[in-house]
């Protein structure tokens, strides 16, 4: 036995992404984004895309490419704050934004990867973001019920990566990589190096390559990896 | 039947190995076959099984028996492992069964008042793997075909097999019910319709032996 | 800045458990069970516990001591198959048995853990193991409500653990460790060796020592950790 | 007032300093200060904050700033971040605020038709910490009192505020709403209570000053 082999190209794995897809990107900030697969997904073109990613990046960076190129209709997120040209084109309507509390988006693509049809939460109770979402009593206590979240598509960052998917994420840039793998149909890793299997030690794995269907290498990373300088 | 079993196995595929009898599928692969075989208790990538002398005291199945690993293997905590199971990355189940009806209900976890350890992982597997094959003697040791019209026993999971592999033939289970696939050397059509306590549909063409 | 210290005996550590407590063990057969931990337990000899565990090792190993000793009044576990002596105890109604489906009983305890009231799920249905649990409907699906589990003591085994309490698992002594870690009111881990602060790589840390209160050094391994002969 | 709330953090504690003004806690801790501190976006054990020429471009924390990490960090996903906050796992969190009101509400993410970047992580840490600070200027650039008898803002989270640091003094938030606990130095209980937009408790003791 061996562990089959998933290398490919980064373009020839954005090609899965079709119009209409929903497409959870990794990272939170700059660390662990996946801006060459971005890059790729805008050159690819597919249109009317559900965005799933914790922030929108700066303008001009990773995500806002995606969406000034305006192939995307809708955005699910936890905080826009750093990036006025998204903010301008929600206040115009240009996309729907959907916002999530942080730790419950997180939880919601984690529970669409385990499989669950979602889970109860009391996070938001008594505020606005609690309104209009189906409420459970369990016990003495009321909850809300949180649906599971899942994507067509998940595009992800790693440091390493071996030849069958496994993945190990470096510092920060974990974050919501580790959920979104579990979460979509077609999962793509683009990785600053693919290596042998047997190159990352079973014990230290953060992403089983089951869970990963195309593994791309990368070359030298662009500027929108670097240390953003203010 | 369990080599017969073993080319059920297509390349790429993710795989999961019941307790029992299916575990000696992975005998029969070829070398270097890619595949990834999976255990519940949190190994992607399960090597040969080693012998007490040899093995990590460490590193199990989940049936107990001491495994090792093969370059690519990883290891994670059991919700992972089940997260995996659940949300459709196994690509096959092999599983050994108490009985098997017709429209694919499985039994193969209790028998009320004298066998009900608890059901393990067994109910993921037969519910969320995208194939679930059957692997198992055509007849318990009374003699009692263990493919039936309906389950007696609890169920398992329900309509969950495809393809049940015995030591008198391969039979599938579709809309229909039980169709004969394949059949053993040696083992004639009606000794399969005489042990198999349903209908079981014959096709007209020539059976494959195995 | 310097992370607190948490390093404890194993006596002074099990000293926490108390009578009617619920008291989950990491583990899976031999790999990841505290067995020292549970032959303090033995000794402290607190009573009426409930037993949250995989399974019930075997015969004269790990949990079963707890149960001969007539200190647990509950088990809630996903498979007895390899203890007689546990089934003929449930058997005999001397132990209340709560079985769960394997992956649920980690899915439940991970919930406990990250503070949700319970979670979504179809496994079981249209058996015996669905009968008398609350359901949903959610979109044109129909959901078991799978509650949260937690613990007022977890007992685990690490391999390596800091004096923070981080944890690193070995090979399949992983399994419900790290879950467990989450979900108790005080989480006690033994290891076999703890180092010093920075001892672990912090992208290797599988449990990070904020969930950990009193972490303990193992001596020399008892046999009970050993490879099993049959 | 940094220096104060500096104070309010005690040995062992596991905490998170919100973005902005809480962020600048940390550098009022004495060296060698036993202290976890988290971010919600993958660490426990933040280091000290680095210029960009010394910066890991992987190594930020919540706000942006690149940070760095101490013997004993760890890091994780967002969902075991968000575990560890919503199963009462972190002692303390300090946190800017729009308006607090006199029984605890917050409100800190959001200006109906002004400022709606979402709300981030900010509810979990309100919601869920074992013990909520604010730290904010006592009013906001127009001269209005943030400390009100109740919020008109969309809440971040209903009765979760226990202390507040301010320019002006530090105040208590209990079942009988505000008490002035400590003052400025410099500033007198009558400018605290006209600058508070709430019934505020004045003990008959001598007032602490910081």
């Amino acid at each position: 036995m061996k562990l089959p082999d998933k290398q490919t190209s980064v373009e020839a794995a954005i090609a899965h992404v079709k119009d209409g897809d929903t497409v959870m990107l990794g990272g939170f900030g700059v660390p662990g984004t996946p801006f060459t697969l971005i890059h790729a997904l805008v050159h690819h073109g597919a249109r009317n895309l559900t965005i799933v990613k914790n922030d929108a990046n700066e303008p001009n960076m990773g995500v806002d490419h995606l969406l000034q190129s305006g192939l995307v209709s809708r955005l699910i997120t936890t905080h826009l704050g750093l990036n006025a040209h998204a903010i301008e084109l929600m206040n115009s309507g240009q996309i729907k934004v959907e916002f999530n509390a942080q730790g419950i988006l997180a939880e919601r693509i984690r529970a669409g990867g385990a499989g669950l049809g979602g889970f109860l939460s009391d996070i938001g109770i008594g505020t606005e973001l609690a309104e209009g979402k189906q409420v459970i009593e369990q016990g003495s206590k009321t909850y809300i019920v949180e649906p599971a979240l899942r994507a067509n598509v998940a595009l992800l960052h790693a440091a390493r990566a071996d030849s069958f998917g496994n993945l190990a994420y470096v510092a920060t840039a974990r974050n919501f990589n580790p959920l979104m793998a579990m979460a979509a149909d077609c999962v793509i890793a683009e990785a600053e190096a693919v290596l042998p299997l047997g190159g990352l030690a079973p014990d230290d794995v953060h992403t089983t390559g089951v869970f990963v269907d195309h593994v791309a290498a990368l070359g030298a990373l662009s500027k929108e990896y670097a240390v953003v300088q203010r | 039947m369990v080599a017969r079993a073993a080319r059920e196995i297509q390349p790429g595929m993710v795989v999961n190995l019941g307790i029992g009898l299916p575990t000696k599928v992975v005998n029969h692969l070829p070398a270097n076959f890619p595949v990834c075989l999976h255990t519940e208790n949190g190994l992607a990538g399960i090597g040969p099984t080693l012998p007490p002398d040899e093995a990590d005291r460490n590193l199990i199945d989940a049936g107990g028996a001491y495994v090792s690993t093969i370059p690519g293997s990883a290891f994670f905590d059991s919700a992972t492992s089940f997260a995996l199971v659940r949300s459709g990355r196994l690509d096959l189940t092999m599983l050994g069964a108490f009985e098997v009806a017709a429209n694919g209900d499985l039994a193969n976890w209790k028998i009320p008042g004298k066998f009900s350890p608890g059901v393990g992982g067994g109910i993921e597997l037969a519910q969320k793997a995208r194939r679930v094959a059957v692997l198992t003697t055509h007849t318990d040791r009374a003699g009692n075909s263990k493919l039936k019209a309906q389950c007696t026993l609890p169920l398992t999971a329900q309509a969950c097999v495809v393809r049940i592999f015995t030591d008198m033939a391969v039979i599938d289970v579709g809309p229909n019910g039980f169709t004969l696939v394949e059949i053993a050397q040696g083992v004639t059509v009606a000794e399969v319709i005489d042990a198999t306590d349903a209908p079981l549909h014959v096709p007209d063409t020539q059976l494959p032996i195995f």
